[in-house]
């Protein structure tokens, strides 16, 4: 076959194809993520966010990052959408308004998210020949993240560590009910 | 189309989603859920370009991901936290209704 | 000849891959090896069944199944075939599409979940080196089809005991993961063969368990706690609690679904007690050195239905937890002497070996043990409840 | 301690389940159809009618009052009386059942309508083993199947049964006496009195 000087699209430049499985896992990400804003029940939202996390875990094991894979699935689908759950049960809001889902000013919205989708794509496409094509997957050990975490990452682990507290001290008194004619 | 520029077109795309949710939606939980997805492309713009990047093995951007769900978490128990008082408070999460410094 | 029976199924793998071309060869062993694990644990969440109501029988002086086969032993038979024979309902105002979902993602996460046990020497589907971080995910993904499940089906004790099931797993799985903590702290390690390995070593005929130190024990019973009210067993059995709740999340189930919750329900506490036997009785190692030639499967399995036979004795023995008991027990309790537990972990780590390390962890662990008890018993939260107006 | 409770719980289970295995007496089960436990005498499920003699149309105890089925709460008794009468126990002619249906659907087991009635005709079986294919006339029952000998009553509650019968016997007695006292001044209208006895049941049953 002739050589026609761009291979396909579904190639990647260095010859070395984009794997079906990225094609796949970054179409359910991005259907989970559209799913998770355009739906009208917000229960159905909250869980066409979790289709959306574990794309993005898929996406990060193909990436060879199995720990933030792991950390991702954990965090996310076992915590964070468990609390956006809860949250919209205890706001009562699983039904859609009488007004619409969306904003008045959601035209507005929209625009503005198109433009930086367009932005952002630009800037991606313009500098697609720059960016590095080829690298061998790196072997990350648990134990070097450890090894990092406690060592140049030191203090940035501190101070999560801190902002966690606070964030939990502070959902939990932001939270708490407080009780009519408490002494 | 490298295989980098495949990962940052998703994340590009997902931020949008993600923005447009947040700019959108009328129920401030969905706004909440908005801002998740935009942390979650900008995680994976950080391993994608951790991965493809000239020192893995320094593991930076790997680090940044994990440094960033956590406070994502924080960010989302905090969020939610608020959204309960609010509801508690003016019995709605519409974000239309609620437009008022002073309640 | 032991040797051969001690590998007797990665010989048995080998052997029949060694008829298919070598390329195939890697994608059809996992092949093999997910139909192994999709055939066995169902197979012994048979045998469970029965174990649990012939158990559970004789605890409350009765015989127990005995009708179907000889001594009842092909009970699970029947009720398979009721159960797939059974009507499946649908609720008409519930969400059809998660109601169908949701018993698929419990037994898909719970099945993942087995992917990373060293079941034998040599026998793990995939050795992981973040295996440990890979189960507590697969772990987590559970609540969310529980929650799905009682959504879904639109009813208040659906709901109701979805609610219930997700906040006690959402409690209990920090007890869970902080109790596996102290053990990757001294084997240095969340892959699961590694941690296997460390304790597969002998001084004079006593193995390395992690279970026979001080923080081990501790460590154990915590995860005992925390992995019997991860999967809803009695006494954490709130969420199905039937005087209250029909039967919880899965009240609008039946047939074939139904079937599905109840394996997946068994086979998360196949998984959990897996794992707590990976992790503090020391996989498939040995109990004694002599032993050493028994096949190490057959001491997996065997420490697998051992601590099947634990949960259905507690079964037999504890009244139902209350709600509020159960939040306080986690929180003020059991998450408390875990993160204590960490602490002595850490301290045994850097006592390093001799007495003075076994006398100050057990002294450590059983005072804060006893005085915390003795305080939590006397308060409020705690105790008895105490009515405002009905006394 | 913290703990005790549970340890001496589990101590207790466990020495059930061993138990089970080596004395007979934890283990009170028994395999019902092939094996039953003596029937206790105290007890009771549905009602049944009684009858004296061989003949059961004969020997009914029940006059048709209708006492039971208006105290039935669930309303499970259907009653019709009939036109004519027959001599009952004692000799006097009574209204006999026509029809007698107890739908042990619908009942209840309460016992009421053995408690009300003044003729000792109906008392509680202790048959259990109802089950049928018919759900409707199955467990419909009429007064053929109802109706039971009272040597079967004896032998499902004897104490209660003995009871009865030296009630009945006692109350025969006093008839009997009242019959001769009535019977020897005035013999020659003997014959007289016996449809105005007759008639006065009858009577108080319609009012």
């Amino acid at each position: 076959m002739r050589d026609l000087g761009h291979p396909p699209v579904w190639t990647g430049k260095d010859g070395k194809p984009m794997s079906i499985a990225f094609y796949l896992v970054a179409a359910l990400t991005v259907g989970g993520g559209l799913a998770a804003v355009m739906l009208k029940n917000t229960v159905h939202c909250a869980l066409a966010l979790t289709v959306a996390f574990a794309g993005l875990a898929l996406l990060f094991l193909q990436l060879d990052a199995q720990f933030a894979g792991f950390a991702q699935i954990l965090i996310y689908i076992g915590a964070v959408a468990i609390l956006v759950v809860f949250a919209i049960l205890l706001t009562r809001s699983q039904e859609a308004p009488r007004g619409g889902v969306f904003s008045k000013s959601w035209l507005t919205g929209l625009a503005i998210a198109a433009a930086v989708f367009a932005v952002l794509g630009w800037a991606v496409l313009q500098t697609a020949n720059l960016l590095p094509r080829v690298s061998e997957a790196p072997v990350v050990t648990v134990q070097q993240i450890g090894t990092a975490l406690m060592g140049r990452y030191v203090l940035p682990l501190e101070i999560v560590a801190l902002l966690l507290t606070a964030a939990l001290i502070g959902a939990v008194i932001v939270a708490m009910h407080e009780k009519e004619g408490a002494q | 189309m490298t295989p980098l520029a495949g990962y940052l077109l998703v994340a590009a795309l997902l931020f949008a989603i993600g923005l447009a949710g947040a700019l959108t939606r009328r129920n401030a939980i969905l706004v909440l859920i908005g801002i998740e997805l935009m942390l979650n492309a900008a995680n994976l713009n950080l391993i994608a370009f951790w991965r493809y990047g000239p020192h893995p093995e320094a593991l930076t951007g790997m680090m940044f991901a994990i440094f960033s769900i956590a406070v994502a978490a924080a960010e989302a128990a905090v969020g939610l936290g608020l959204v309960i008082q609010i509801h508690r408070h003016a019995h709605t999460t519409d974000l239309d209704q609620i437009n008022r410094m002073k309640g | 000849m032991i040797e051969n029976a001690d590998q007797i199924f990665v010989l048995l793998q080998a052997w029949l891959l060694s008829f298919l071309p070598a390329a195939w060869r890697p994608a059809a062993g996992v092949v093999l090896d997910v139909v192994a694990i999709i055939c066995v644990f169902p197979a012994l969440f048979a045998l469970t069944t029965v174990l649990e109501r012939k158990g559970l029988g004789r605890i409350q002086n009765r015989i127990g199944p005995n009708r179907v086969g000889p001594l009842g032993i092909l009970q699970p038979v029947a009720d398979g075939i009721k159960s797939l024979t059974k009507e499946d309902i649908v609720p008409l105002r519930a969400d059809a599409v998660l109601h169908f979902l949701a018993p698929l993602v419990l037994v898909v996460a719970v099945f993942m979940s087995f992917a990373v046990l060293p079941m034998g020497r040599n026998m793990v589907l995939v050795d992981m080196d973040a295996g440990l971080l890979f189960f507590f995910a697969m772990g987590a993904s559970t609540e969310l089809s529980v929650f799905m499940a009682g959504w879904s089906s639109r009813n208040k004790y659906s709901l109701l005991g979805a609610m219930r099931a997700v906040a006690q797993m959402i409690s209990y799985e920090v007890v869970l993961l902080m109790s596996s903590v102290s053990v990757v702290m001294i084997s240095g390690s969340l892959r699961l063969t590694r941690i296997v390995e460390e304790q597969n070593q002998y001084s004079g005929i006593f193995p390395h368990w992690y279970i026979f130190t001080p923080w081990g024990l501790a460590g154990f019973l915590m995860y005992v706690v925390a992995a019997t009210a991860e999967t809803n067993r009695s006494p954490f059995d709130l969420p199905e609690g039937e005087s209250e709740l029909v039967a919880g999340y899965f009240t609008e189930y039946s047939g074939f679904k139904f079937a599905l919750f109840f394996l997946g329900e068994y086979l998360g506490m196949f998984a959990i007690s897996g794992l707590g036997t990976t992790l503090f009785l020391g996989g498939w190692s040995a109990p004694f050195s002599f032993l050493g030639w028994v096949p190490s499967w057959i001491w997996f399995f065997g420490k697998l239905m051992l601590s099947m036979c634990v949960f259905i004795w507690m079964r037999g023995t504890l009244p139902r937890l209350r709600q509020d008991q159960l939040m306080n027990f986690a929180w003020k309790f059991v998450l408390p002497m875990t993160l204590v537990n960490l602490m002595v972990t850490a301290l045994w780590r850097f006592l390093g070996e001799g007495w003075e390390q076994w006398v100050f962890c057990t002294a450590i662990l059983v005072a804060v043990y006893v005085l915390m008890g003795r305080a939590e018993m006397r308060s409020e939260h705690f105790g008895p409840r105490r009515y405002r107006y009905a006394e | 301690m913290l703990g005790e409770g549970i340890l001496k719980g589990l101590a207790e289970t466990a020495k059930n389940f061993a138990g089970s295995f080596v004395s007979a007496d934890r283990l009170t089960t028994v395999e019902y159809p092939e094996q039953r436990i003596a029937p206790i005498e105290a007890t009771r499920d549905f009602p049944f009618l009684v009858y004296d003699g061989g003949d059961w149309e004969a020997g009914m105890r029940c006059v048709a009052c209708q006492i039971c089925e208006k105290e039935c709460p669930p309303k499970c008794i259907y009653i019709e009386k009939s036109k004519d009468k027959k001599p009952d126990a004692l000799g006097k002619p009574q209204f006999y059942p026509a029809k007698f249906d107890i739908d042990i659907s619908v009942c209840m087991s309460c016992q009421i309508c053995v408690e009300v009635c003044p003729f000792e005709a109906i008392k509680m079986d202790t048959e259990f083993e109802l089950s049928t294919t018919d759900r409707f006339g199955g467990l419909l029952l009429d007064r053929k199947r109802l109706a039971k000998s009272n040597e079967y009553y004896h032998k499902v509650h004897p104490t209660e049964a003995a009871e009865v019968d030296a009630r009945l016997a006692e109350e025969k007695a006093k008839a009997d006496a009242k019959a001769k006292a009535a019977a020897a001044p005035k013999p020659a209208t003997a014959a007289k009195p016996a449809p105005a006895a007759a008639k006065t049941p009858g009577g108080e049953t319609h009012a």
